[in-house]
This record gives C-alpha cells, sequence and structure tokens, in this order.
C-alpha cells in the first residue's frame, strides 16, 4: 500500500514525542553545567606534570632529560633545562625544567609523552573545561599550570597510579637498599679503616668503631 | 493630455525602448526580451482602450490580453529553447558570430 | 494622469531602459522583471485585476525565471563587452526614437480619443472573474481550444528542442 | 449564560470594532490609507510572533521526537529563546562576499520577505477580517507566491557561490514543479465555489448540516485535493522531506549559504511566512478558513478557530520533519511529475463527477473509488524498482 512507510514513520515519531514525556529515561540529555557524567577512568586528554610531595617546584618529577619533546609528533611540549640542578624524589641530583610549555590547542593527546617517560613524571589529565577566551595564553599551559600533585593523580587514575607509585616505592626501596647496601659497605670499610688506622695507633677504641652508624 | 492618451503614450515608450533594445544588443536572449517588452506594450493599449473604450462589458481587451500574454508565454518558451539549442551547435549567443547556416 | 499612474509609469519605464540597457544579462533579466510587475500594476490601476495578476504569474514567475534560467545555461552571467561598432547602436536608436516620435504625433493628435474620453467613462468597469470565465467559455470557447492546444504544442516543441541529443548522435 | 451568548459577537469582532473606532478619529480623506496601515501593522505583528513561537515548538517538537529536550535555557522552558535568537542575528556582523553582487544581494531577501507577506492580504483570518476581498484573490495569492522564486534566484545568483547556485537552482526546479500541483490542487475548490474570491469560498463551507460543516475535506474529491496541496506547499515551502534546496550535508545552506546576520534571519522568517501564508490558504480552501468545526462550537471567536487550523497544521508540518528523510532529487521530480500532477488532473474529473452526480451515498462509493485507484495506480508506479546504473556526471558544457 502507498503510504504505508510513511505512517509507521509517523507512528514511530509519536511514540517517542509522547514517551519522552512519560517516562523519564527516554530522556538520556546530561544537563552539563550542573549534572555531570561520572568520569570513566580511563579518560584521557591533555598530559601534565606530576610532583610529589607539597611544593610542585620542589617535588617536580622530571628531569628535562628532554625525551617527550622529541617524541612529540605535534611538536607542541617545549622544554628549558636548568642550569643548575636539585635533587630529584630519589634524593639524587637532577637537572630539572626552566620551561616546560605545552600548546594544548597543538597537542593531539597521543600519548607518546607519556609512554616514552622514564621517570613517571607526565601523565595524561581528564580536565576538559579548558575554554578560554585568549587563545595564545589560554591554551599554552606553562610549568605551573601544568604540575598537579601525585594525589590528583591518584584521584584520577587510581588503577594506573596506584601502579606506578608502587613501581615508584619499589625503586625507591631497591634504591635505598642499596644505598644502605653501599653506606654499610662504606661504614664497614671505614670501621675497617678505622680499626686499621686504630691499630696502627696507639689507642683502639672498639666502641668509637660504630658510632657513625 | 487625458488619462487614454497618457497611457497610450506610456505604452508607445516601453514599445520604443523594447525596440531600440531588440535592434541594439546583439545577446540572443535580450533580443528575445526586447520583443517580450514590445508585446506587453501593446497589450497594455488594449488594457487602456478597454478600459475607456465605449463598451467595456463587452471584455474585448482583456480577452485580446489575455491570449496575447499565453502566445507570448508559448513564444518565450520556444525562442529560449531555440537560443538553447544553437548554444549548443555555436558556442555562443552573440547574434553578429551565428552567421553560418552550417551546424 | 494622477500621482500613483505617475509613479508606476516612471518605475516601468525605469524597469524597461535597465532591461534594454544594462550590461550584465542577469541584471537585465531582473530589471525586466520589474518592468513587468510594474505593467501588471498599471492593469491594476485600470481595473483588469484578473489580467494584471496573470500578468505576474505568467511574466515574473515564468517567463522572468525561463530567460534566468536560458541566461545561466548559456554562461551569460558576466558583463558583456561593449559593442565594437557604434554604427548599429546609433541606427537602432534612430529608429527606436523615430518610431516613438511618429507614435506621440499619433496619439497626441488623434480626435478619436478625445472623443472617447469626452464620452462618460464608467468610473470603474467593475469585471468579475466570473464574467471572464463565462466569456472565455463561451464567446471565446474556440480561441480558448486553439489556446490549449497552442501551449501543448509549445510546450511538447520546447522540450524537444532544447532537449540534449548528443546521446543519440552517439 | 445569557451574557456570554451576548457578548460573544462582541468579542468575535472585536478587532474589527476596534480598527473602526480607532479610524473614525482621523479625516475620513486619510481613512483608507490608515485602514490599511493599521491591517498590515496587524498581520506583520500577529505572524512574525507565530514565527517566533514556531521556531520554538518546533525546535522543542523535533527534540521530543529524537528523545532530547530541545532549548530550555533561555527563561521558563526556553521560551525566550526566539528573543535570544533575534538579538543573535541582530548583534552579529553582516558579512557580505566581496565579489557578490552587493544590489542584488542585498535586495533578495527584503524581496522574499515582502513577497512573502504580501499572500495574507487575501486570506479571511476571522469574520470580517479580510485586508482585501479580491475578485481575484486566489490568483492574487498564487502571483505573489511565484515572486518567491525570484528572490530565491537573486540570492543564489548574487552571492557568487556555487553552493547558493546549487541551491538556488535546484529551489527554483522545485518551486516550479511543484507550483502546477499546487494550483491544479486548489482548482477543485474554486470550480466547486464558483469563486477566486477567498471570502466566498470560506462563506461556502461555514454552514451546517446537524452539527457537521460543509468543509470541502470531508468529500472525496476534497480530501484528495487538501492532502496533495499540503504536499505541494510542503515543497513549494522548501520543508523537510523536500529540504534539497538547502540540505544541510550537501550544500551547507543553500540560497542563503553567504548570508549572515540580520539578511539570514530575514530569509528564516520569510521561509516560515511562506509557510503560514500556504498553510492560510490551504485552510481557506479545504478546512473552512475561519469557520468552527461543529456548529455547536460557533459562539468561539472566529480568529480562534483559524489559528486553531494554523497551529495544528504547522504541528503536522513539524511532526514530518521530524519522521522523514529528505528524498533524492529524482525521486523529487518524479513524485511532482508522475504523481501530483496526473492526481490533481484526475481529481478535477473527480470533482466534476461529485457535482454533476445525484447526491447519496452511490455518489460518495463512485468518487472514492476513483479517488483511490488512481491513488494506488500512480503510487505503484513510483514504487517500482528502477535499474540504476554506473552514471557518468558531465557538467554544464
Amino acid at each position: 500500500m502507498v503510504g504505508e512507510g510513511i505512517l509507521k514513520g509517523l507512528a514511530e515519531t509519536a511514540r517517542n514525542f509522547f514517551g519522552s514525556y512519560v517516562s523519564k529515561d527516554r530522556l538520556t540529555t546530561v544537563q552539563y553545567p550542573e549534572q555531570r557524567e561520572p568520569q570513566i577512568e580511563a579518560t584521557r586528554d591533555f598530559p601534565f606534570l606530576v610532583y610529589d610531595g607539597a611544593d610542585w617546584q620542589q617535588g617536580m618529577r622530571c628531569v628535562a632529560c628532554q625525551i617527550c619533546e622529541k617524541e612529540c609528533p605535534p611538536k607542541c611540549i617545549y622544554i628549558d633545562k636548568s642550569k643548575d640542578k636539585k635533587p630529584d624524589a630519589f634524593g639524587k641530583s637532577q637537572f630539572y625544567p626552566a620551561t616546560f610549555n605545552i600548546d594544548i590547542s597543538v597537542c593531539m593527546s597521543c600519548q607518546i609523552c607519556v609512554e616514552v617517560c622514564p621517570f613517571d613524571a607526565i601523565k595524561m589529565d581528564v580536565d576538559y573545561h579548558l575554554s578560554s577566551d585568549n587563545r595564545f595564553g589560554g591554551l599554552m599551559l606553562n610549568k605551573q599550570r601544568l604540575s598537579k600533585s601525585n594525589e590528583y593523580y591518584n584521584a584520577i587514575h587510581p588503577t594506573e597510579a596506584a601502579a606506578v607509585d608502587a613501581q615508584r616505592a619499589e625503586e625507591k626501596a631497591k634504591l635505598d637498599a642499596k644505598a644502605k647496601a653501599a653506606a654499610d659497605a662504606k661504614a664497614a670499610a671505614d670501621a675497617k679503616a678505622a680499626a686499621e688506622s686504630s691499630l696502627a695507633q696507639f689507642a683502639p677504641n672498639q666502641s668509637a668503631a660504630g658510632d657513625p652508624q | 493630455m487625458n488619462s487614454l492618451q497618457s497611457y497610450l503614450i506610456l505604452s508607445s515608450l516601453l514599445f520604443s525602448v523594447g525596440l531600440a533594445g531588440a535592434l541594439t544588443r546583439r545577446n540572443a536572449i535580450l533580443v528575445l526580451i526586447g520583443i517580450e517588452l514590445m508585446l506587453n506594450a501593446a497589450n497594455l493599449n488594449f488594457i487602456a482602450f478597454w478600459r475607456y473604450g465605449p463598451n467595456p462589458e463587452a471584455l474585448t481587451g482583456i480577452m485580446f490580453t489575455i491570449f496575447s500574454i499565453s502566445i507570448a508565454a508559448a513564444e518565450a518558451a520556444v525562442g529560449l529553447s531555440i537560443i538553447l539549442a544553437a548554444y549548443r551547435h555555436s558556442r555562443t549567443t552573440d547574434l553578429d558570430q551565428m552567421n553560418s547556416l552550417k551546424g | 494622469m494622477t500621482a500613483s499612474f505617475m509613479i508606476l509609469a516612471v518605475l516601468t519605464v525605469a524597469g524597461t531602459v535597465s532591461a534594454m540597457g544594462l550590461r550584465n544579462a542577469v541584471h537585465c533579466v531582473l530589471a525586466l522583471a520589474l518592468s513587468f510587475a510594474g505593467i501588471a500594476m498599471l492593469y491594476l490601476q485600470l481595473g483588469a485585476q484578473f489580467v494584471g495578476f496573470t500578468q505576474i504569474l505568467v511574466y515574473v514567475g515564468a517567463v522572468a525565471i525561463l530567460a534566468v534560467f536560458a541566461i545561466m545555461m548559456t554562461h551569460n552571467d558576466k558583463p558583456m563587452a561593449l559593442p565594437d561598432s557604434h554604427a548599429a547602436w546609433v541606427a537602432g536608436c534612430v529608429v527606436a526614437v523615430a518610431v516613438f516620435a511618429v507614435l506621440t504625433r499619433a496619439i497626441v493628435s488623434s480626435t478619436t480619443a478625445v472623443q472617447i474620453q469626452t464620452q462618460t467613462v464608467a468610473p470603474q468597469p467593475g469585471v468579475t472573474v466570473q464574467q471572464i470565465g463565462d466569456a472565455l467559455l463561451h464567446r471565446f470557447v474556440v480561441p480558448l481550444e486553439i489556446m490549449g492546444v497552442l501551449l501543448t504544442a509549445a510546450l511538447i516543441g520546447a522540450v524537444v528542442i532544447a532537449m540534449d541529443r548528443r546521446e543519440e548522435m552517439k | 449564560m445569557t451574557c456570554l451568548a451576548l457578548w460573544m459577537p462582541q468579542l468575535d469582532q472585536i478587532f474589527v470594532t476596534a480598527s473602526h473606532w480607532l479610524l473614525s478619529y482621523l479625516p475620513a480623506a486619510l481613512q483608507p490609507l490608515a485602514s490599511a496601515i493599521l491591517s498590515v501593522a496587524a498581520i506583520i505583528v500577529a505572524f512574525a510572533t507565530l514565527f517566533a513561537l514556531t521556531t520554538l515548538l518546533e525546535r522543542k517538537g523535533l527534540g521530543r521526537m529524537q528523545n532530547r529536550y530541545g532549548p530550555n535555557r533561555v527563561g521558563p522552558c526556553g521560551l525566550f529563546q526566539p528573543l535570544a535568537d533575534g538579538v543573535k542575528s541582530l548583534t552579529k556582523e553582516d558579512i557580505v562576499p566581496i565579489r557578490a553582487d552587493r544590489a542584488v544581494h542585498f535586495m533578495a531577501p527584503v524581496l522574499l520577505v515582502a513577497a512573502s507577506f504580501m499572500g495574507y492580504a487575501v486570506l479571511p483570518i476571522g469574520r470580517n477580517m479580510i485586508m482585501v476581498d479580491m475578485n481575484a484573490g486566489v490568483l492574487f495569492f498564487f502571483a505573489v507566491g511565484s515572486l518567491m522564486e525570484l528572490a530565491v534566484f537573486m540570492a543564489g545568483w548574487s552571492s557568487r557561490s556555487k553552493y547558493s547556485l546549487l541551491g538556488a537552482m535546484r529551489a527554483i526546479a522545485q518551486m516550479i514543479s511543484y507550483e502546477v500541483p499546487l494550483v491544479l490542487a486548489s482548482i477543485v475548490v474554486l470550480m466547486q465555489a464558483g469563486s477566486l474570491s477567498t471570502v466566498s469560498i470560506v462563506n461556502m463551507q461555514a454552514s451546517y448540516s446537524g452539527i457537521w460543516p460543509h468543509w470541502f475535506v470531508f468529500t472525496p474529491w476534497g480530501f484528495a485535493g487538501f492532502v496533495l496541496f499540503m504536499i505541494a506547499a510542503t515543497a513549494e515551502s522548501n520543508r523537510s522531506p523536500f529540504d534539497l534546496p538547502e540540505g544541510e550535508s550537501e550544500i551547507i545552506a543553500g540560497y542563503y549559504t553567504e548570508y549572515s546576520g540580520f539578511k539570514f534571519a530575514l530569509f528564516f522568517l520569510g521561509e516560515y511566512i511562506g509557510m503560514f501564508a500556504t498553510s492560510g490558504m490551504a485552510i481557506t480552501l479545504f478546512l473552512g478558513g475561519w469557520s468552527a468545526p461543529f456548529s455547536f462550537l460557533a459562539w468561539v471567536p472566529s480568529y480562534l478557530w483559524f489559528f486553531a487550523k494554523l497551529l495544528t497544521i504547522i504541528a503536522i508540518f513539524i511532526w514530518v520533519r521530524g519522521t522523514l528523510p529528505r528524498l533524492r532529487m529524482d525521486q523529487l521530480m518524479n513524485l511532482a511529475w508522475q504523481f501530483m500532477l496526473p492526481m490533481t488532473l484526475f481529481n478535477l474529473i473527480i470533482a466534476g463527477v461529485w457535482h454533476f452526480m445525484p447526491g447519496g451515498l452511490l455518489r460518495w462509493l463512485v468518487c472514492s473509488t476513483m479517488v483511490v485507484v488512481p491513488c494506488i495506480l500512480f503510487g505503484g508506479g513510483l514504487k517500482r524498482k528502477k535499474k540504476f546504473q554506473i552514471r557518468t556526471y558531465h557538467f554544464s558544457q
């Protein structure tokens, strides 16, 4: 029959029209600024820099190795290495980035910087409220705007952050153990040397050998 | 000058402008348009004479105009399609350049 | 000569002159549409409602659009070059002016027109569509039928002439 | 109750009396002019308001059909959305393409809006509420409607943009093709009414037998004519599913691609005003104009009935827009020339048969069969599977 399909279609839209007033679960729209969808854990948009502790300048994990800068496909990262060094989270003396800029209007969210970072210093953010009335200043993120605490990282990507923290704790433990062993060895060597020196000298003092510990 | 005469003068002015266009323009479409204008000027005459004529209830002027409008429409359709066909042949609508009978 | 007649006359003449004088063919057709509309309004002023509306429907709605289509299909929608020789142009204008002069002389000196005018002219001969329809289907029925045949023939003829025949010729 | 019965006729004529009262303060020489200005102003205000309301209704209705909310931010339930849209379009920059034909580019939207408003001159909005009762009113309506084609062409051509030109050419081809069935579908009414005056057409339908009105839509030919008229009207006003001239996914916005700001809003206005005008003509021709649907409801003011019918038709337009996908160009043309045109011509014969047959059940039966059978036949012709081959496109040489 001619026009049967048209009538069927009209019936369908009518059903939708009235149904949307009857059952609220038909309306899937989220009223955005007031309502938010729950964040999915694997969401990612733009990179940020992780720092440990309370002070973002002190705890910055980044050591300005510039691997991410080289790997970035759209070349949206700009890093200036510092002249001096400062101790990092593991207590090692490292360079730090004097400037670290990411132009997120260029960034394509590929996550390659995150993959290549050997220090777990750069991670993907989930914040998408980035609109700005200034295309140049507003979307060019500097070091301060990029830095976010490890707690924040744990909050947005719990699983991933836990794994990273565990790995870093392990590394740190390893390093500590190594340091301890080295210190022990050093202490032992010192003790030995001291003993030897005391032997060489005249008044050996056994208790004094353990004192540096 | 009375109203009938003013209408007639207006119509003759339209006719002359149409004639001038038809004689001077070289684009076939514009020549056709000039001819349409001349037809329209004639129609205006018919209506004016019907309005101020001795017996308007006979409707002769109106009837003449209605038929004339239909004929003009047919003429425009056929004329423009002939121009289109000629354009396909000679790639031009310039009457000065359409100077050969061979297709 | 009333004010409304003057306005309409100026409008119509302006449209006509630009339709014949502008360089861009599309502008010419748009001016032509204005001129047709002006003529239609003159018909209305003369009390011929039906003819006036028919004029708009046929000329502005169909003939102008047809002309526009023809212009687009023949690639004439760019400003045209001025004619090389002014001789033809001048000759055409002279002929037109001569025709106008002769016609005006005839109209002004006509005694018939004055005679008609002095007769009592009905203030507005009320012609209804009903009257026109009656006349068309009684007194003018044969011309009407012939007109139908003519229009059909013109329709078919226009289609046949304008049809692209390259496919057939292959 | 008696008080109500006494007051209703006054309420029905309230606008007419008000205008007479206003005009009586003017000198007699100025009265015709003032009366015209008053009616024009009233029509512009009423239908511009209706336009604002319709844009909101359309967006909300379409939203609901797609299980969305539609606009609900500006004002309560998004009621001030049209106002916000208006302010936005007024404050936007008016961009004219550098190579555009400025004069024509400017005149096109003005002509479109003017032409679409002119049709209201012959629409009887209520009892005694008509601007000009012309003897050839219906012809005037269609003559003015044909001006819109020229405006569309001016817009498309003057923009010097391929999208605009394509859109304009599509629009003109479509409007010309559907103008034929539009006029032919209304001729059945003119045949029956024996008049081209909209007032006498409505007066003819404003009587009742029992409680039922004598609307032309309640006859086989009237119903077929109404449906055909509405299909053609949809195409004339470039509404979905016939919105090829402005198919967003193909040619951006068709002939008004290069318009911005207030000129764009004018096109929008013209389109909707044209749609209301054609719907109003459909109401006048087939749905009894301002007359009430039942005799016992005749006390409701007549203009309310007109606007109720108009809003119903607008709702149907929105409903159809929310349902049907856009037609292809060849489908559009096939529908016009292979279905609409033969059906409207056949409808003329049906109206003739109806006119000359004695009234009764037999007449109903014969005429209904005469409507249904060709409808199925012509519709079947449309449905027949066509073999498509690889098409080679050649551009205009």
